[in-house]
């Protein structure tokens, strides 16, 4: 069970790549900024997977600040950034 | 560990570089601030796949959630400004002297001796004397609790430099923007829940990776997502504030000195009260470095400005 | 620690209180600093006296002790350093207080107490990563203070200062961090006792040195000092130049001195001599070169920097004499030649070097700061500055390296040349007299005293080095 | 092995894909709006049926609980941010484009 849930913490860490090709290609901050909320979703993913057959309940709690800070950025981002961008 | 988890950690390890790379490569600032971001979230993975929990929470609350919205919070004003790349020359050269320097710090660190973990021993066989269960908690707020000490005040100390060149202009909340329906409600469930997660992290910390500086984290980036969508003003000066501001180190400068003067050494808790008084310092602690944060942000100026004078800034 | 009072632990205790307390009750700042200043002149006074009667005093932090815990350790460096910073800081924040405390005053004064208590705080620690915090404290503190008239210069400079200091703190922390994976300790002496000459600990050693050599602005990493001396306040241009750049060289010779005592005299501290002796000629030069007043003194603190390096290469007692001699005395005499351009400026409008054209006879009080100090900067007797060069000089002799004294002799006379000319603008006879603008009398009597203070440097000076031969090891 | 760990797996497969669903989508969708409708699968079923898969196997009601919590949580925050993000994008969009009807 302990080598799923790495193999599936290790698809999703994979998954992370095509997000970075969209980040890094843009063109717009919007695709930018989605790619930082799949990012997020994908942390806690992870995280609750690694934390899966342990003990300690310390991995979860790493995975609820990631979950509770998600939107923070997200309404920095809504406030302050560029706006010349979306076509 | 078996192959996945060596490949998992591979894939991790390949990760940083190449993002740290698109983060210093990036063409234009704002996409350099989505890649960090980025990396502040990977990274959080990597500490918590070294078991270093406390670690991985921090990065996880200051060094992604908090210092990403900071940097966008400062895109608009420094913007225009990032138009000139230094020379290849120097680039490859800086570039150059950086690289030698990893590799041989790798080969250093390589090639140091293998030794027992340091001070860990020492420090667990302690731990009960200590005023928390936690290793981590105790090295900060006990062993070497006058580090932290002079850390608080670093944080202090930055909240007033900032403090003092800030511009009100950026003041959000005085843009007329209304806040939305689904935001309101976000909000509404935010704050409760906010308050009582910090205050689990704080519980947390005096037996499992935890504390003060996480919780604040959590409680900051409420403030911060009140102040940025003009939900509440921005913080003022008042005398509540600056109560919040300076609670952490009163308390932590009035744990240090009560001792001198009953003869003891500075910060030498009295022992049988030593896991209450931590857990106290924790509180404020907690109290204080959410005020700090929130105050980093532009929307927090030192009082009301006239409007004759908000308006001359360029 | 017991029976003694623990004076060691007040002096970073009682700034840091009156801190706080003045954020808190911000209406009353400036008594909360007055009373919280004289707590700690108390404090720092007790303590030296305590080193000069019993020797070094220590007290461990949370009764833990090394290396669980962080040792607090005052020798006859330490208690030299803590009784420079008492003296000449209160004197330089006395403008501020004198200023009547409106906002700007107040952030000063708070800001001060931070940075001197973060200043005790280093002269103190017997622990690396302690040394780091403080250090860091005592930047945050110092680039606050560079920013704290709001200037937008200022806050240039002071953000140029904060990330190049931030690069040197990653440097000291890199190296920090390889000394506990080889040794398991932080504590200074400990570490003294542990450290073996392996790839580790040299690596360690050059990390933390060229951290170190950056925030000290050794040339030639010096590009943030001009900006940052010029563009501040001069009463933070004071205590910048006087204190705050004096700490990193605290930590190195800590460092050098106390933790890989066998380092001294090999071919690196001879680099670094040698860098020292670069700074002094450059930024002598430099000064000659300069327009401004305040940009001849920022060079002049770049130059004697330098003077502070020569200690390495030479390693005796009686160089390291002089070094600390250097200190204390280019600390006094820069600030009071800063707290005196504050006067030339306010009463003139600008910092030209001929701003000073006819105004000594309006001034005296400050002409008189101002020759005293150029004396102890240019190194005459009977001042401090003197018997600071000529125990360097000696040293140097001493051990058939004639070519270092032939550097310290040519520095007096380099300062010579952009002292000089401050002054003769300011006798030459005058056609009609300036017209002069109100000028802050406090800020007079303050350069003043702090020029009688470098001058009495050498007219004591016995009695100092017998303070510092308590050094230990050195 | 048991029925839970079968089902398990299944649930974490199912995450796993629906993962790959929205990274494919973000990456190869035309347009921001489209690919924020990819995104939303993988935050909220791709999460969602992990959360569920460790769930089945989780050793008390507590640890159940509080992935419940942290999936709400992330669902109440991405839809929150894909509507924010959206918002900005079409506040700004007429000005670029506001003749021709598509």
């Amino acid at each position: 069970m302990h080598e799923l849930r790495m193999g599936v913490a290790l698809f999703l860490l994979l998954m992370l790549l095509p997000g970075l090709a969209r980040a890094w290609r843009g063109p717009t901050l919007t695709d930018r900024i989605l790619v930082i909320q799949l990012f997020g979703t994908c942390g806690v993913a992870v995280l609750l997977l690694l934390g899966g057959d342990r003990e300690a309940a310390a991995l979860r709690n790493v995975a609820l600040v990631f979950a509770v800070l998600a939107a923070v950025t997200v309404i920095a981002f809504v406030r302050f950034a560029p706006s010349e961008d979306v076509r | 560990m078996s192959l996945v988890d060596w490949t998992l950690d591979g894939v991790l390890a390949a990760l940083l570089p190449l993002i740290a790379w698109g983060v210093v490569t990036a063409a234009s600032l704002d996409k350099a601030i989505m890649l960090f971001i980025v990396l502040g979230f990977v990274s959080a993975l990597a500490w918590a796949r070294l078991d270093a929990i406390d670690v991985a929470l921090v990065e996880a609350a200051v060094g992604s959630g908090l210092t990403g919205a900071l940097l966008l919070s400062a895109l608009p004003a420094i913007q225009p400004r990032l138009r000139r790349p230094s020379s290849l020359a120097r680039r490859a050269g800086v570039g150059a002297l950086l690289a030698g320097i990893t590799i041989w710090l790798g080969v250093t660190t390589l090639r140091l001796p293998a030794r027992s973990g340091g001070l860990a021993e020492l420090v667990c066989e302690n731990i009960e004397q200590s005023g928390a269960l936690h290793p981590i908690t105790a090295v900060l707020l006990d062993f070497r609790g006058y580090d932290t000490l002079i850390e608080v005040a670093v944080l202090l100390v930055a909240s007033l430099a900032v403090r003092a060149v800030q511009r009100p202009r950026l003041r959000p909340g005085r843009r007329g923007e209304p806040t939305s329906e689904p935001l309101a409600s976000f909000l509404n469930l935010l704050v409760p829940a906010s308050i009582v997660i910090a205050g689990f992290l704080v519980w947390e910390g005096s037996h499992a990776p935890g504390g003060a500086f996480q919780a604040g984290s959590i409680l900051a980036g409420c403030g911060v997502s009140l102040q940025l969508t003009g939900e509440r003003p921005a913080l003022r000066m008042t005398l509540r504030v600056r109560a919040a501001l300076v609670l952490g180190l009163a308390v932590f400068v009035a744990l240090a000195g009560a001792p001198l003067l009953r003869g003891h050494d500075l910060l030498d808790y009295p022992r049988p009260w030593a896991g209450p008084l931590v857990f106290a310092l924790e509180l404020a602690l907690t109290v204080s470095i959410a005020v700090i944060l929130v105050t980093f942000f532009p929307g927090a100026p030192d009082r009301p400005e006239p409007p004759a004078r908000a308006a001359d800034s360029p | 620690m017991s029976g003694t009072t623990p004076w060691i632990s007040w002096t970073i205790l009682a700034p840091l209180a009156g801190a706080t307390l003045s954020v808190l009750v911000a209406r009353r700042a400036v008594p909360i600093a007055v009373i919280a200043s004289a707590a700690t002149i108390v404090s720092v006074a007790a303590t030296v006296g305590q080193v000069a009667s019993a020797g070094a005093v220590s007290s461990a932090a949370g009764a833990w002790g090394a290396p669980l815990g962080i040792t607090l350790r005052a020798d006859g460096f330490g208690a030299l350093m803590l009784a420079t910073f008492g003296v000449v800081g209160p004197l330089v924040s006395l403008q501020a207080i004198g200023r009547r405390g409106g906002p700007r005053a107040r952030r000063f004064l708070v800001l001060w107490l931070f940075a001197w208590a973060s200043l005790n705080a280093l002269a103190l620690s017997a622990d690396v990563f302690n040394l780091y915090v403080t250090v860091e404290l005592v930047t945050l503190a110092a680039v606050g203070l560079i920013v704290v008239e709001r200037d937008r210069r200022a806050l240039a400079a002071g953000l140029r200062y904060l990330l190049l200091s931030l690069v040197g703190s990653l440097f000291y922390l890199m190296g920090v961090a390889l000394l506990y994976a080889a040794t398991a300790t932080l504590d200074t002496e400990l570490l003294g006792e542990r450290v073996t000459p392996e790839p580790a600990s040299w690596t360690a050693l050059a990390l933390m040195t060229a951290g170190l050599c950056l925030k000290a602005g050794l040339c030639p990493l010096h590009a943030w000092v001009p900006p940052a001396y010029t563009s501040a306040p001069p009463a933070v241009s004071a205590l910048l130049s006087g204190l705050i750049g004096k700490a990193p060289y605290v930590v190195l010779v800590r460092l050098w001195v106390e933790v890989f005592p066998g380092s001294l005299g090999g071919g690196a501290a001879r680099l670094l001599g040698a860098l020292g002796a670069l700074g002094i000629f450059w930024g002598s030069l430099l000064a000659l070169r300069a327009r401004r007043l305040k940009r001849v003194l920022a060079y002049s603190s770049v130059a004697h920097v330098g003077y502070l390096f020569l200690f390495f290469p030479l390693g005796t007692a009686g160089a390291w004499a002089g070094a600390a001699y250097v200190a204390v005395s280019h600390a006094a005499a820069s600030a009071s030649m800063f707290m005196a351009v504050e006067v030339v400026e306010r009463s003139v409008g600008h910092d030209m070097l001929d701003a000073t054209k006819g105004v000594a006879h309006r001034r005296p009080l400050t002409f008189v700061a101002l020759g005293l100090a150029g004396m102890s900067l240019m190194g005459l007797p009977p001042s401090g500055g003197f018997v600071a060069k000529w125990l360097l000089a000696r040293a140097a002799l001493e051990r058939g390296e004639w070519w270092w004294a032939a550097v310290v002799i040519a520095g007096g006379l380099l300062s010579a040349g952009y002292v000089f000319p401050i002054l003769r603008g300011a006798f030459a006879p005058q056609r009609r007299s300036p017209e002069l603008r109100r000028a802050p009398r406090h800020a007079e009597l303050v350069s003043l005293s702090l020029a009688v203070v470098a001058l009495a440097l050498g007219l004591i000076p016995l009695r100092l080095m017998a303070l510092l031969k308590l050094a230990g090891r050195s | 092995m048991t029925l839970q760990e079968l089902a398990a797996a299944a649930l974490l497969f199912a995450g796993a894909f629906f993962f790959l669903a929205g990274a494919i989508g973000l990456l190869r969708f035309p347009d921001p709006c489209t690919r924020i409708h990819a995104l939303t699968k993988a935050d909220n079923l791709g999460l969602g049926f992990v959360v569920l898969g460790l769930a089945v196997e989780a050793p008390s009601v507590v640890l159940v609980a509080k992935l419940g919590v942290i999936w709400v949580l992330v669902l109440v925050s991405s839809s929150l941010s894909s509507q924010l993000i959206m918002g900005r994008a079409q506040a700004r969009a007429p000005r670029t484009d506001p003749r021709g009807p598509t």
